[in-house]
């Protein structure tokens, strides 16, 4: 806690407080989530670094989607995103939410996750290793401070095409839209 | 200002409404609220006058008197305001149902005779008073017909064995002193032997506990609040059923006088130990049982029976401030379960009649004025500080753990913890979480019965935050029975051995709500959401199957229903069958033979004959 | 003088509340073997939670939150802190009996307003809880008004502070230890904290609480960890002459408090109201039965 | 031994092949219309447990082929015992144009998924069967996935890959 972080406590306690203080939601989509319970217990404890998980989206900032993604899975993962509050971070696991990793002639599976929902950081490898994922929360804190991980910006500004991904791949879906879609499509205009 | 005025105001009012009602209906409900609401406001000119004046003499040489003093002043004047309030309440709630005529002529009537009972001098007119309420209430609940028959029928029965055991009462009253002039025998009475003190506490003691719902003689009131109409609900809970509490004042503290009252009987078994420990009993019992209650009226039903034995407990004990805490707990008592079943009127009226609450819910977006109600009710009901209730019942925990009696208080502190966990079932089930279908396009409340509502959610938070103004009455009731006054300020009662000072209270709550919010306004808005857009991981919300509401409590339920089922109900209907059985098997001997009846005369003549020489009794 | 002490309590309280929490999580994660976050962490949530736009569900579900909260600051402006006591006259224990349960209350409505299940059996559960842990807690502070014969808690603190501890003295001795036997449940800590169970009804009540709610949520969890034990301390231990010892006092109960927590696993509602039934309001009754006998 | 239920069910079904290549493992094609009465026998004579109900898509000879794969719980009653644990492989051959057939779930009642499966990935139609309903994927196809002239590489093309990557709008 040396005199340079309290400045930078200071001047934006919003940005320091995301980033030491990551309550993580991870969606147990593929193999990935086996990964995440040493992640979070005694070998390698990622509370040290802040991350703990949560129960609700509501109460998370950080999104894991652990390995692939099929069809049906897509459509919780797009209502669990929309329901968490608006500073919130995703991190694909694995190069199945990449571009398709192993299962990329698969009928059932998303290949490119970032069609549908805005991804922030994508660890690579067929499940990474533990430590992969502390590499990823530490670049995500430089993110943070760079201001580039702004994922859900980016979902507010475009949500008319990703709406339209979605509504392509779903046809018509049960939930309203989170944001109204008029006003997007003449701000482009 | 004389009381016969008075009644004759109320009584004729009651008759004329009936009669409007035949020729053209229309005047006939504002009739009878101008009525109602003129007859509240003469009776706040009597406050402090005290008078007694005989309006009738051809009764067997007994004259019928009417008196007023501050105990009858306070108990008339919460009869009257709450009775304004439920016949505004009801001008909507019977608007389009038959037979309105008699319902308001009922109604009235029920009010004027509680009046009638306040203001009696004597006991003839007591009794004749008390008897006009009972039928009246017997008509009204048995109103919508169906269920409420049986209900009414229990009701009437009980209050008929209650009656006969005042009215032997009064008739050894007047063999022994020849009068029945309350003011008199006051003064007679407790010169009398303790055996016939007790008796005569025992004969008016069951009829006022049949009304007040103690624990052995309360089965009539679960099935009479629930099948009566909701609007008269108001009157029956309020004043109707603590005209017990009324009589119980009068004996003990008018009539006998707390010197002789409180120590009758041998040590431990005094009649008051006995009466605190029934009241304790019934608030326990009672309260477990509400939680079992799948229907709104059974809940509060068996909730009042609670509260009535705290106010029992309060008066059981004859300090001053057990005695204020017992009599302010009736008021705030009639108060706020009025107002609870005002709310339940109020969404019974918008959905159709429906009041089991395992299919309502998330009501709150649609009545929200019936909500706050509600909200308010039970935090009264609760005894929540800046309450009415809160303050009634400290005074009365205090009496308790001052007069070394901890294992009652501690009776009546679990009874309020029960009461927190029914109050929110009540609230949960009708107004929080998922609203159903067929009630998305349920309007609010009409204004007629929004008003009488706001006018009770201010009365409890008025009595909580400055229970002065209700206590300096009650302090003058209790130096009018004897007692050494407390000292009342505004906000509370300070003594040495412990003050209560609301305001304080008040102050920082406020200040602290207020902070909070600041805090809370510093973080970004909150977006408001609809209430499909909940959390269920990821899955869409099943219409109408997201509400959790049947077997709330149900891990408590299998722990305690073995033990708190409704004995004293099953007894009785036990007892019932027992004798139709006897009388079945006596009237088997009447065959409508000729030949059988000969030879049942000729058997009894003999065996007359066989006594007779036997042990010669003639 | 008063004014200082009625800022002062709370401020106090609210850090005390925050390290208690910083402090739980570091001794459990020792006690898995792990590093653990730094103490400071839940101030690192409240700041971070503080800055996310969260969802509400209605106004109720908003005012609930805020009610509950300032129920908690107004609570411990009754409860004694060493010398600083600003509200002790007005009221007594009845008052902190009631505005005890306040909170919870709060909570209870505005999670009701949540129109989720998993808030509606959160909250069942922590209404049966409180029953439960209630009955004994009840017969407890009844034993100790009528050991003391007053109804203010101040002068039970300044009565143990001329005679013995509370907990040392022979009457008092059994409330003592039936009261640290549900200590767990009134702090709504780990065999007791069935109520905001993570992973059965995805943390109760709490479970539609977005960013300021949350932050909200935890300060007020906080002020109920400093409650339960500050209500034990001066009632059994005896308060204190000045803040410092009183909190020294405070950090060892809630040490202890946290051992029991690391080592056992959650219980079930009914296995919690059987216990909670059984052996605590044993030695609650006995205790006040010793009370009556040497009062008489 | 395996060979008397063999013999038994040549003698009471008409034209049965059954064949026991390996020790536990005896596999029986029939009819179509054979199939119940088959099962019906089985079941009887112990083979209360229903494993699995599959398809084959011999698209060559243009068939589906169903298997039913059964086996026998281990009470010592039946005739069947432990030591000669036999599994069943009935086998029958329905048209591949309009794939129909009648469901077992009156014979065995956990076949209800496994029909629903085969109906939404083969596009069998099962009657009697009392929900047909999509049980595993999102959306509907043209062709159901598991059959053989379904081409997943140029499904993937034409779905997924022309949905548009959002961000290239942006730049």
């Amino acid at each position: 806690m040396d005199r340079n972080q309290i400045i930078k406590w200071l001047k934006a306690p919003a940005k320091m407080g995301h980033k030491y203080s990551l309550h993580a939601i991870y969606f147990c989509t593929g193999c990935g989530i086996i990964e995440v319970p040493p992640v979070i217990t005694a070998r390698w404890d990622a509370e040290r670094f802040g991350v703990i998980p949560v129960a609700t989206p509501r109460q998370a900032n950080l999104f894991l989607i652990t390995g692939y993604v099929s069809v049906k899975t897509l459509k919780a993962i797009i209502r669990t995103y929309e329901q968490m509050p608006s500073p919130k971070f995703t991190v694909g696991f694995g190069s199945c939410p990449i571009n398709g990793g192993m299962y990329w002639d698969s009928y059932n599976t998303i290949k490119r996750l970032d069609k549908y929902i805005p991804i922030d950081g994508w660890i690579a490898g067929c499940m990474p290793r533990p430590e992969a994922i502390f590499v990823a929360v530490t670049h995500l804190w430089t993110l943070i401070d760079k201001d580039m991980a702004d994922g859900y910006k980016r979902y507010r500004s475009n949500y008319h095409l990703y709406r339209a991904n979605q509504e392509q791949l779903f046809g018509e879906l049960e939930w309203p839209p989170l944001f109204p879609l008029e006003d997007q499509v003449e701000q482009i205009a | 200002m004389s009381l016969e005025l008075l009644l004759i105001v109320a009584f004729g009012g009651a008759l004329l409404s009936y009669l409007f009602g035949k020729i053209c209906p229309q005047i006939r409900d504002p009739f009878a609220v101008i009525s109602s609401v003129a007859l509240a406001v003469m009776m706040a000119f009597l406050y402090g006058k005290t008078m007694e004046s005989p309006f009738y003499f051809g009764f067997l040489g007994l004259p019928l008197i009417l008196r007023t003093n501050m105990l009858a002043w306070f108990f008339a004047m919460a009869i009257s305001i709450l009775g304004a309030l439920s016949v505004i309440f009801s001008w909507d709630y019977v608007k389009d149902r038959e037979r309105t005529d008699f319902y308001y002529l009922m109604l009235l009537l029920a009010n004027a005779s509680m009046l009638g009972i306040v203001f009696a001098g004597d006991f003839v007119s007591f009794f004749v008073f008390w008897e006009i309420m009972s039928w009246s209430t017997f008509l009204l609940i048995s109103y919508n017909r169906g269920r409420a028959l049986g209900a009414g029928m229990k009701y009437i029965i009980m209050s008929i064995v209650g009656s006969v055991s005042m009215l032997i009462g009064m008739l050894s009253l007047y063999a022994i002193y020849g009068t029945l002039h309350i003011a008199t025998l006051s003064k007679l009475v407790p010169s009398a032997s303790s055996g016939y003190l007790l008796f005569l506490f025992i004969l008016f003691g069951i009829a006022f506990a049949i009304k007040n719902a103690l624990m052995p003689l309360h089965t009539w009131l679960p099935d009479a609040y629930a099948e009566s109409p909701t609007s008269f609900n108001g009157v029956l809970s309020g004043m109707l059923t603590r005209m017990g509490m009324y009589g119980f004042l009068l004996i003990i503290y008018v009539i006998v006088g707390a010197a002789r009252a409180l120590n009758l009987g041998p040590g431990i078994f005094k009649f008051n130990y006995i009466l605190a420990w029934l009241g304790a009993i019934t608030i326990v019992v009672s309260t477990f049982i509400a939680l079992l209650q799948n229907d709104a009226k059974q809940l509060l039903g068996w909730s009042a029976i609670g509260q009535g034995g705290y106010m029992i407990l309060g008066i059981a004990f004859g300090t001053s401030l057990g005695l204020a805490g017992g009599i302010f707990h009736t008021l705030n008592h009639a108060v706020y379960i009025v107002l609870l079943f005002m709310s339940v009127g109020a969404v019974q009226y918008r959905t159709g009649g429906q009041r089991d609450l395992d299919s309502l819910g998330g009501l709150i977006k649609r009545m929200p004025v019936s909500f706050i109600g509600a909200l308010l009710g039970i935090s009264g009901l609760i005894g929540i500080p800046l309450t009415n209730g809160f303050v009634s019942k400290w005074l009365i925990y205090k009496t308790l753990i001052l007069e070394g009696h901890p294992f009652l208080a501690f009776a009546a502190l679990i009874g309020t913890w029960g009461c927190i966990l029914y109050c929110y079932k009540f609230v949960h089930h009708i107004f929080l979480g998922q609203l159903p279908e067929k009630y998305k396009m349920v309007a609010r409340a009409p204004f007629s019965m929004q008003l009488p509502m706001i006018i009770l959610s201010l009365v409890i938070l008025l009595f909580g935050i400055l229970p002065g103004i209700p206590l300096k009455v009650i302090n003058t009731i209790g130096t009018s029975f004897g007692f050494q006054s407390l000292n009342v300020t505004t906000w509370g009662i300070a003594s040495e051995t412990g003050t209560l000072n609301t305001i304080n209270i008040f102050a920082a709550v406020v200040a602290a709500c207020v902070i909070v919010w600041l805090i809370f306004k510093a973080g970004p808005k909150a977006v408001p959401v609809a209430q499909e857009d909940t959390y269920a991981a990821g899955a869409a919300i099943p219409k109408d199957r997201y509400h959790y509401t049947v077997d709330f409590y149900n891990p408590l339920y299998r722990m305690i229903s073995p033990y708190f089922k409704d004995f004293i109900g099953g007894f009785c209907i036990k007892l019932a069958g027992w004798t139709q059985n006897v009388c079945h098997g006596i009237r088997q001997m009447y065959t409508g033979y000729i030949g059988h009846y000969v030879m049942y005369i000729v058997l009894f003549l003999a065996l007359l004959i066989f006594v007779q020489l036997k042990w010669s009794l003639w | 003088m008063r004014i200082v002490e009625v800022i002062l309590a709370p401020i106090l309280a609210l850090l005390i509340g925050m390290f208690f929490l910083g402090l739980a999580r570091k001794i459990m994660a020792r006690i898995h073997w792990r590093y653990g976050p730094p103490i400071t962490q839940p101030v690192i949530d409240v700041i971070r939670l503080f800055s996310q736009k969260s969802v509400s569900h209605g106004n109720m579900f908003t005012l609930g939150v805020l009610f509950s909260l300032a129920c908690s600051l107004v609570l411990i402006l009754f409860l004694p802190m060493g010398k600083i006591c600003p509200l002790s006259s007005s009221g007594g224990m009845l008052v902190i009996l009631y505005v005890m349960l306040l909170a919870p209350f709060g909570i209870a409505l505005s999670g009701g307003e949540a129109a989720n299940p998993n808030a509606s059996i959160g909250i069942s559960r922590k209404l049966t809880l409180a029953l439960g842990y209630e009955v004994p807690l009840l017969v407890i502070l009844l034993a100790v008004m009528t050991h003391y014969k007053t109804l203010s808690i101040v002068n039970i603190v300044s009565m143990q502070q001329n005679t013995s501890w509370a907990l040392t003295s022979l009457p008092l001795f059994l409330s003592g230890i039936a009261y640290i036997l549900i200590l767990p449940a009134i702090l709504g800590i780990r065999p007791f904290e069935i109520t905001q169970a993570a992973q059965e009804i995805s943390s109760g009540p709490m479970v539609e609480y977005g960013g300021s709610f949350l932050a909200l949520a935890t300060i007020q969890h906080g002020l109920n960890l400093f409650i339960g034990i500050a209500l034990f301390v001066n009632l059994f231990l005896g308060g204190a002459g000045n803040p410092p010892i009183f909190f020294l006092k405070m950090l060892v109960v809630f040490v202890l408090g946290l051992f029991i927590n690391a080592a056992l696993p959650r219980l079930r509602i009914e296995q919690a109201m059987r216990y909670l039934w059984r052996w605590p309001t044993l030695i609650a009754f006995i205790g006040m039965i010793i009370v009556l006998i040497i009062r008489r | 031994m395996n060979r008397s239920l063999k013999e038994k069910l040549e003698a009471t079904f008409s034209d049965i092949k059954v064949a026991a290549p390996e020790d536990d493992r005896m596999v029986i094609t029939t009819r179509k219309d054979a199939v119940l009465s088959v099962l019906n026998f089985l079941k009887t004579g112990g083979y209360q447990h229903l494993g699995l109900v599959s398809c084959v898509d011999w698209i060559e000879d243009n068939e589906f082929e169903l298997v039913y794969i059964l086996s026998a719980y281990l009470q010592d009653n039946y005739e069947y015992s432990i030591k000669e644990k036999t599994n069943i492989i009935l086998k029958t051959r329905i048209s591949r144009e309009n794939p129909q057939f009648m469901t077992i779930i009156p014979v065995f009642a956990n076949a209800e998924p496994y029909e629903r499966e085969l109906h939404e990935l083969f596009g069998i139609h099962f009657e009697g069967h009392p929900r047909q309903i999509p049980l595993l994927l999102e959306r509907d196809y043209s062709i159901p996935p598991f059959r053989k002239d379904f081409d997943t590489r140029e499904y993937v093309k034409e779905v997924f890959d022309n949905i548009p990557v959002v961000e290239e709008k942006k730049k």
